[in-house]
């Protein structure tokens, strides 16, 4: 039955439906991504840095839903968005900010990070246009509508099977208590 | 038909550690209630076995199994199996009653760390347990040493003077022993390999190979365990550490050392050492022209006169009693090693016996030092003006100890007898002494200590024992009663066990000793589809196995 | 126009990763160090998601969102370590924060 | 049938008694002990009494016994097995199962009847004693196990009796145990018994060994079964190791030695259980297995020789002694080596009769004594006594009366049963033994020696005693005189019941016994023995032995007469004066306990040498510290000089030049260079990554 579904909403996509959006679309996502990513690096206020990196993730959001991916696109903006840029939030309001914004923004070294990352983007540079010919132009489409539901179905399994990846996902479930109980005991005044 | 009541059992003691951790180390009695509250509910808990375990006991093999073979870590062949039967019952009763009073008898007795103290004791309490219920050679080891740890650091914390040279000493001592009995498994294992194809620690599964093994190893394995088993008995040359430990460690764990994990020893010949090695208990004269069981009887003898003549000559009132422990457990492995079904129950009783007796006896003379602060026997006398009632239990315990018919000691003291006599009467000749200097050493204490007039003026301000340590006491004196007027449900239970460990024994040594190695459909049974089938082991071997003589009865 | 293919989202995100990464190895503010490994993070997502495009099977989508369970741990402890420094040494400077040096 | 059904409630009633005491004692009053622990015994007496009664009517004269289980004690549903001597398999099992026969009965009877009077006695004579709950509740734990020892069906039930009467014996001799000569009597009575109780417990197990049961019933009827050749030796072997067990409890040599310091114990206790009844249980299990011994000649040999020896050796030590309560302690020994002879040369009747009188007669000494303790305010000393028959008439006309008795004097007790064991022993069938009957005439003339002696001393002559005592000197209460006349009663009449035939009498005792002991004595004088030699023709010997014996009372007691009559301050002992170092040796009880001290237990030194238990035990604990656990601590200790050694080979070789070498080496010339690398800012091992990164990239690309 799943099989079924799959194959025949794959050949009614592969039989030419458009993308979500056209092209220019993607490029002014993309364009506010790097810019707002720019900008994390390199306010001096944490807080500003913190809004422009909402800001970043809101465009890749957008991104991930050019990409069939409303799901993970839903989970970026209630988590990261809310939850954890919230998190940040707080946080800056408790540490002292009027210091360290008064303070040199980089460290000693940056000039050698800087060049390290710039080799790096060289070396994805390089990558790319030597690797260009790997990538298909146009990626095999996904089935929007029943997005969450094959995640659900992966994550959660069906029909009192387990699926690929419920044990994985208990064992992250686990993971966040182990971290939720790391960061109340660290932030305890007193044990 | 699958129970848990046995890991129930098994676990109730951790569970009462875990919860002792989450609480805070300053509020002392809220701890030593929660320590209290699980020993008892430890106890409280195996009650139930008492019926469940009555209504099987004529039922051949172990009982409440729990788990496959092999279901822990497959790929080694180790397994969570868990099962006992009338032998592993009465120590497994035996562990929870006394683990519960020597939580009990703690209570004032422990001022400094206190929580780790309980914490401790009942993590030892779920690894005596766990060696008296483990079916896999694996989980059993596992146990035995976990419980060397808690009781390494009760001697060593909460101990005497000296305590640290005691802890150290009982700590490498045991550890010597455990390590040849390392050996021995890791040999039966790869044995059992190489007989079934099939790597395995179940226990059951190696009864089966294990008699198989050419003689000249097993003779060899037979004293690694000996040797293993023996220093945790103590027999007569390893004796040693039992006084300085018992002399060091705090009165409970005197209790719980003396009453449980000295009958792992005893436990682990039954257990092992006679299924495992039929052809070399039944062999000929094999060293200096005595039989090798042979040599463990005179050991076992040799300690029961030794261990009370040493005794006799004490000082030191805790040290008294420990060299009474090596004179009372050289009965228990006499009664072991005569291979006579009535010996071995006598034996077993007698190691219930002397866990009640001499349970008892380290909780009197702790109760002694807590007051006074010194086991010299030098220091008291009198005793009896002062602390009546004290006086009158010592009275009963001692006659308990001592083997008076009416209590309990008696009634193992001439079962074993019996079956000594049925094998070689002259053993039960040279046994006999034991009974007369063991009476003379516990009322010569007893005069010292109860008798005369109150001579030291810091004895006069003694005050009698308290309700609590009144209550330590009752258990032990009820089953001290009832074992000695009416033990035949004890050998009710341990009629079965007994009769098929020797029967065993007898089998396997003649039906082994000129064939090559069938194995029991049983073995294929528990080893499961994997099992190839025997493996013959070769011309070599069958040649050495041809060699094993016939048992000789 | 040239139609959007795999290789732009890489592109995107390997010029998020670097700027992660820049920000990583030269603020100076634990804080924004933090919120650059979000950032990395999300280029990875934006590969992942691109990648499970391309395949057409949503693995990388559910690799995403585990990575996205991942940066709610990291955050949650890694500002949870921040805090009990910042009580304890007064500062959120990075370079400061060398109490392993020797 | 209902006291017969219920006879397991007999010894139920003392250890009622001994429970309440036990539990509630400390908190009643003395009148509520009485009622609970006298009633308890009267009750005991009573519910005896029909229970006999009702035996009589069940065995009809026939002694068929009485068995009556009440459950299973030793032992579980039967399948624990053992090999026998034969190789056959018996079960082992031991029942809590009552046994009446005749030979009970009468034990059954005297216990209660002799034991209740002493309650009595015991009311007053410890009125003002501390610890009276405690001295009743031991006296009806003794009870309680007296019974069980005599009415057990088995072996085993009979040893929880034996060693029970052992434990309250060791109780009631320490009951004084703030000093410490009662508490050293003490232990030195519980271990003697227990080196016999050893003897007895292996005696028992060979018994199962080698017959396959401990019951009476079987071992009997196994025994008359023939298929034991008389002089088999296990069964030899076993009985001797009865006769251990009997020889501690029964205080014969060599193990006698507990019983004189008994003394110590309140007089009430010597006269229970260390002159009428404990020790006695010796006698009774020698009786009960009767059928063993018959099949063991040498053990039989053994048992008269040992009895005939004791009974000598304990009257010379009577002679002299001057503790009025050591006087008839002795003489309890030598009375008991007496049954034991008689029991030797197979006259087992003789031996039970002579039980029985003893207890009547022995017991009012005892109690008789007591009374004179009680009336000198505690002295105990002879020597310090004298002209007391006006002034406490009651126990000077029972004790008069109890020492005609134990002298043998006809017609009281003592003369029948002596006279009868004298006479068996010259006609034994078990060979002739007139050397026995020869010990045993000099024996009856010490008796009487010693025995007027004392009564000279106590109540004749001159008055010793200080005269503040002497202001004191009072009759005892009437609980206390009343027993006394009670027993002396039974003094005179209970001879009466075994009159000999050659004396016109029809032996009514031994008519009793008779289905108890018949068929062993006609079994076991088959073979071997003369013919018996019929009674018409040895009548006139028979009275010829009698009337010697008399002469033989009547000169020793003349003898004391002459001495002893008129002795006043600083009367001098005809011994003494004819033989000093005889005397010395007799005063000193020939140096046995000296002797034992050396060689058993060790409690005196030969020069530095320490032999004995003590001895051994000194050696053993010097072995264990020095040689065992030395060899442990040498392990050790080679173990840590090892380890030393390993420790600076390890600091100045391997960690020296090997590695601190290199490492002196880094830091110089090297380390600032690999510094650069760590220098602790969390950025620059993140650099490191991205470099690391870099580098896979880089590879990958190019690969």
């Amino acid at each position: 039955m799943n099989l079924a579904m799959n194959s025949a909403l794959n050949s009614t996509i592969n039989s030419g439906m458009a993308p979500v959006a056209t092209p220019w679309f993607f490029y002014v996502l993309a364009g506010v991504a790097v810019i707002s990513g720019v900008l994390v690096i390199t306010r001096r206020n944490a807080v500003h840095a913190a809004l422009a990196l909402i800001v970043t993730l809101l465009a890749v959001t957008g991104l991930y839903l050019m990409l069939y991916a409303p799901f993970v696109a839903g989970v970026q903006i209630i988590v990261y968005a809310g939850g954890i840029m919230v998190l940040f939030l707080f946080v800056i309001m408790l540490v002292n900010i009027d210091r360290s914004s008064k303070e040199r923004r980089f460290n000693r070294i940056w000039a050698v990070g800087l060049g390290a990352a710039c080799a790096l983007l060289a070396l994805f540079v390089f990558a790319f246009t030597k690797g260009k010919a790997l990538f298909p132009d146009r990626g095999m489409p996904l089935a929007e509508g029943s997005n969450t539901q094959e995640i659900a179905k992966m994550l959660y399994g069906e029909a009192g099977r387990m699926g690929q990846y419920t044990f994985a996902f208990e064992i992250a479930s686990l993971l966040l208590l182990v971290a939720i109980l790391g960061a109340v005991i660290m932030t305890k005044k007193k044990i | 038909m699958q129970s848990h009541i046995l890991s129930i059992i098994l676990f109730t003691p951790l569970v009462g550690a875990l919860i002792l951790l989450f609480v805070p180390k300053e509020n002392k009695d809220a701890i030593r209630w929660i320590a209290n509250i699980f020993a008892l509910g430890g106890f409280l808990i195996s009650l139930p076995l008492v019926p469940m375990f009555w209504a099987l006991r004529f039922e051949p093999g172990f009982k409440f199994l729990e788990g496959t073979a092999n279901n822990w870590i497959p790929s080694i062949g180790a397994g969570y199996n868990l099962g006992i039967d009338g032998i592993s019952f009465l120590l497994i009763m035996l562990t929870t009653l006394l683990g519960w009073i020597s939580i009990l008898s703690s209570w004032t007795a422990i001022e400094i760390r206190v929580k780790e103290y309980y914490v401790w004791f009942l993590v030892l309490q779920t690894g005596m347990l766990g060696v008296f219920m483990a079916l896999d050679f694996f989980l059993f080891f596992v146990f035995w040493e976990a419980m060397l740890v808690p009781m390494y650091l009760l001697i060593g914390i909460w101990g005497g003077p000296n305590k640290l040279y005691a802890a150290i000493k009982f700590f490498l001592y045991t550890l010597l022993g455990s390590v040849l009995m390392l050996l021995g498994i890791l040999f039966l294992y790869f044995h059992h390999h190489t007989v079934t194809g099939v790597f395995t620690f179940h226990i059951p599964a190696l009864y089966q190979t294990a008699p198989l093994i050419p003689f000249h190893y097993a003779i060899w394995l037979f004293v690694a365990f000996f040797i293993g088993f023996a220093i945790k008995v103590p027999m007569f040359p390893f004796h040693t550490w039992l006084p300085d430990a018992h002399v060091e460690a705090p009165t409970a764990g005197s209790v719980i050392l003396a009453g449980v994990l000295l009958k792992m020893g005893t436990y682990g010949f039954v257990r092992f050492s006679l299924p495992f090695f039929p052809q070399v208990l039944t062999s000929p004269a094999t060293f200096l022209n005595v039989t090798i069981r042979g040599w463990v009887i005179g050991l076992s003898l040799v300690g029961i006169i030794y261990g009370a003549l040493v005794s006799l000559m004490q000082k030191d009132m805790k040290k008294l009693v420990a060299y009474s422990s090596v004179s009372h457990l050289g009965f228990c492995t006499l009664g072991i090693f005569v291979l006579v079904p009535l010996g071995l129950a006598g034996s077993v009783l007698q190691q219930v016996n002397h866990g009640i007796s001499t349970g008892a006896l380290f909780l009197i003379v702790g109760i002694l030092y807590e007051r006074r602060h010194t086991r010299e026997i030098a220091e008291y006398g009198g005793i009896s003006n002062v602390m009546p009632l004290y006086a009158t239990i010592t009275m009963i315990m001692f006659l308990s100890s001592m083997g008076l018919p009416g209590l309990n000691g008696f009634i193992g003291e001439v079962t074993i007898l019996q079956g000594t006599f049925a094998a070689n009467w002259r053993w039960a000749v040279w046994a006999a002494p034991g009974i007369v200097l063991a009476a003379a050493y516990l009322l010569w204490l007893y005069q010292r200590v109860f008798f005369g007039t109150v001579t030291n003026p810091k004895n006069e301000k003694l005050h009698d024992l308290t309700p609590r340590e009144i209550l330590t006491f009752v258990p032990l004196i009820v089953m001290a009663l009832w074992i000695g007027v009416y033990p035949k449900p004890f050998f009710q239970i341990l009629e079965q066990p007994v009769n098929q460990i020797v029967q065993t024994i007898h089998d396997k040594s003649s039906a082994n000793a000129p064939v090559a190695p069938v194995p029991a459909p049983q073995a294929a049974a528990v080893v499961g589809p994997k099992a190839v089938g025997p493996k013959i082991i070769g011309p070599k071997a069958a040649g050495t196995n041809s060699t094993v003589p016939k048992a000789s009865n | 126009m040239v139609p959007i293919t795999t290789l732009h989202y890489l592109v995107v995100a390997a010029a998020l990763f670097v700027l992660g990464v820049i920000g990583v190895l030269i603020r100076r503010n634990v804080v924004i160090v933090l919120m650059s490994i979000e950032l990395i993070l999300n280029a990875v997502n934006l590969n992942l998601v691109a990648f499970s495009r391309m395949w057409g099977n949503l693995h990388g989508q559910l690799f995403a969102i585990f990575i996205v369970v991942d940066a709610a741990a990291e955050a949650a402890v890694g500002l949870g370590i921040l805090i009990a420094f910042f009580r304890n040494k007064e500062t959120v400077n990075v370079d400061e924060i060398d109490l392993l040096k020797w | 049938m209902f006291f017969l059904d219920h006879i397991w409630l007999i010894p139920l009633f003392p250890a009622f008694g001994a429970a309440m005491m036990f539990f509630f004692g400390r908190r009643l009053q003395k009148a509520t002990v009485n009622a609970i622990c006298v009633g308890a015994v009267v009750v005991a007496f009573l519910f005896a009494c029909f229970t006999v009664v009702e035996y009589t009517h069940f065995a009809h004269g026939t002694g068929r016994p009485l068995e009556k289980i009440v459950y299973t004690w030793l032992g579980g549903n039967g399948h624990l097995n053992f090999l026998k001597k034969d190789g056959t398999t018996a079960s082992f099992n031991a029942d809590a199962g009552f046994l009446l026969d005749p030979l009970s009965s009468i034990w059954l009877l005297f216990v209660t009847g002799v034991g209740m009077l002493i309650h009595i006695y015991s009311v007053g004579y410890m009125a003002h004693e501390g610890g009276y709950y405690r001295f009743f509740g031991y006296m009806n734990l003794f009870m309680f196990s007296m019974l069980t020892l005599i009415l057990a069906n088995n072996y085993m039930l009979l040893f929880v009796g034996w060693e029970g009467v052992g434990l309250c014996s060791y109780l009631l001799i320490g009951f004084y145990f703030h000093r410490k000569s009662a508490t050293d009597a003490a232990n030195k009575a519980f271990i003697v018994n227990r080196i016999g109780d050893a003897g007895f417990i292996l005696g028992a197990l060979t018994l199962s060994w080698y017959l396959g049961s401990f019951r009476f019933t079987d071992i009997n009827a196994l025994a008359h079964s023939g298929h034991f050749a008389i002089g088999d030796p296990v069964l030899t072997i076993a009985a001797l190791l009865l006769f251990v067990g009997a020889c501690g409890k029964s205080a014969q040599l060599p193990l006698y030695v507990w019983l004189p310091d008994a003394m110590e114990g309140p007089t009430p206790v010597s006269a229970l259980i260390h002159a009428a009844t404990m020790v006695t249980a010796g006698v009774y299990m020698v009786a009960r297995s009767n059928a063993v011994f018959v099949l063991a000649p040498t053990a039989m040999k053994t048992v008269a020789i040992i009895g005939a020896l004791t009974a000598v050796f304990a009257a010379s030590i009577g002679l002299v002694q001057n503790d009025i309560k050591r006087v008839l302690a002795y003489s309890t020994v030598s009375q008991l080596g007496y049954m034991f002879l008689a029991l030797g040369v197979g006259a087992f009747a003789a031996g039970v009769f002579h039980v029985f009188t003893h207890a009547f007669f022995k017991a009012l000494l005892f109690l008789g004594a007591g009374s004179v303790i009680h009336a000198m305010s505690g002295e105990q000393d002879m020597r310090n006594m004298g002209d007391l028959r006006g002034r406490i008439p009651t126990t000077y006309k029972t004790m008069l009366i109890a020492t005609l008795a134990i002298a043998g004097i006809p017609p009281l007790a003592g003369f029948f049963s002596k006279d009868e064991i004298l006479w068996q022993a010259y006609r034994s069938a078990y060979g002739s033994f007139p050397y026995l009957w020869l010990i045993g005439f000099g024996t009856a003339l010490m008796t009487a020696f010693y025995m007027a002696r004392l009564i000279f001393l106590t109540f004749y002559g001159q008055p010793r005693m200080s005269h503040e005592v002497e202001h004191h000197i009072h009759e005892s209460p009437k609980s206390m005189t009343g027993p006394l006349v009670v027993l002396a009663i039974g003094s005179v009449c209970a001879g009466w019941l075994g009159v000999p035939a050659s004396l016109g009498g029809t032996n009514a005792f031994g008519k009793f016994l008779e289905p108890v002991f018949a068929q062993e004595t006609a079994a076991s004088v088959a073979p071997t023995a003369p013919q018996e030699p019929a009674g018409e023709e040895h009548r006139g010997l028979e009275w010829m032995l009698m009337v010697l014996s008399v002469v033989a009372a009547v000169v020793g007691g003349g003898w004391a007469y002459g001495y002893y009559a008129n002795a006043g301050k600083g009367y001098t002992e005809p011994i003494a004066v004819q033989a000093p170092p005889l005397y010395t040796a007799l005063y000193n009880k020939w140096f046995v306990d000296e002797a034992y001290d050396y060689a058993f237990t060790g409690r005196r030194k030969i020069g530095d040498v320490r032999l004995g238990a003590m001895g051994a035990g000194e050696a053993s604990s010097w072995f264990d510290a020095k040689i065992i656990d030395g060899a442990v601590n040498d392990v050790g200790w080679v173990t840590r000089a090892v380890a030393t050694l390993s420790k600076w080979w390890d600091k100045w070789i391997i960690d020296g030049p090997l590695v601190n070498g290199p490492a002196i080496l880094c830091r110089f010339p090297l380390s600032p260079i690999a510094r650069l690398f760590e220098w602790g800012l969390v950025q620059w091992y993140a650099l490191v990554m991205v470099a690391g990164l870099l580098g896979f990239g880089v590879y990958y690309v190019w690969k």
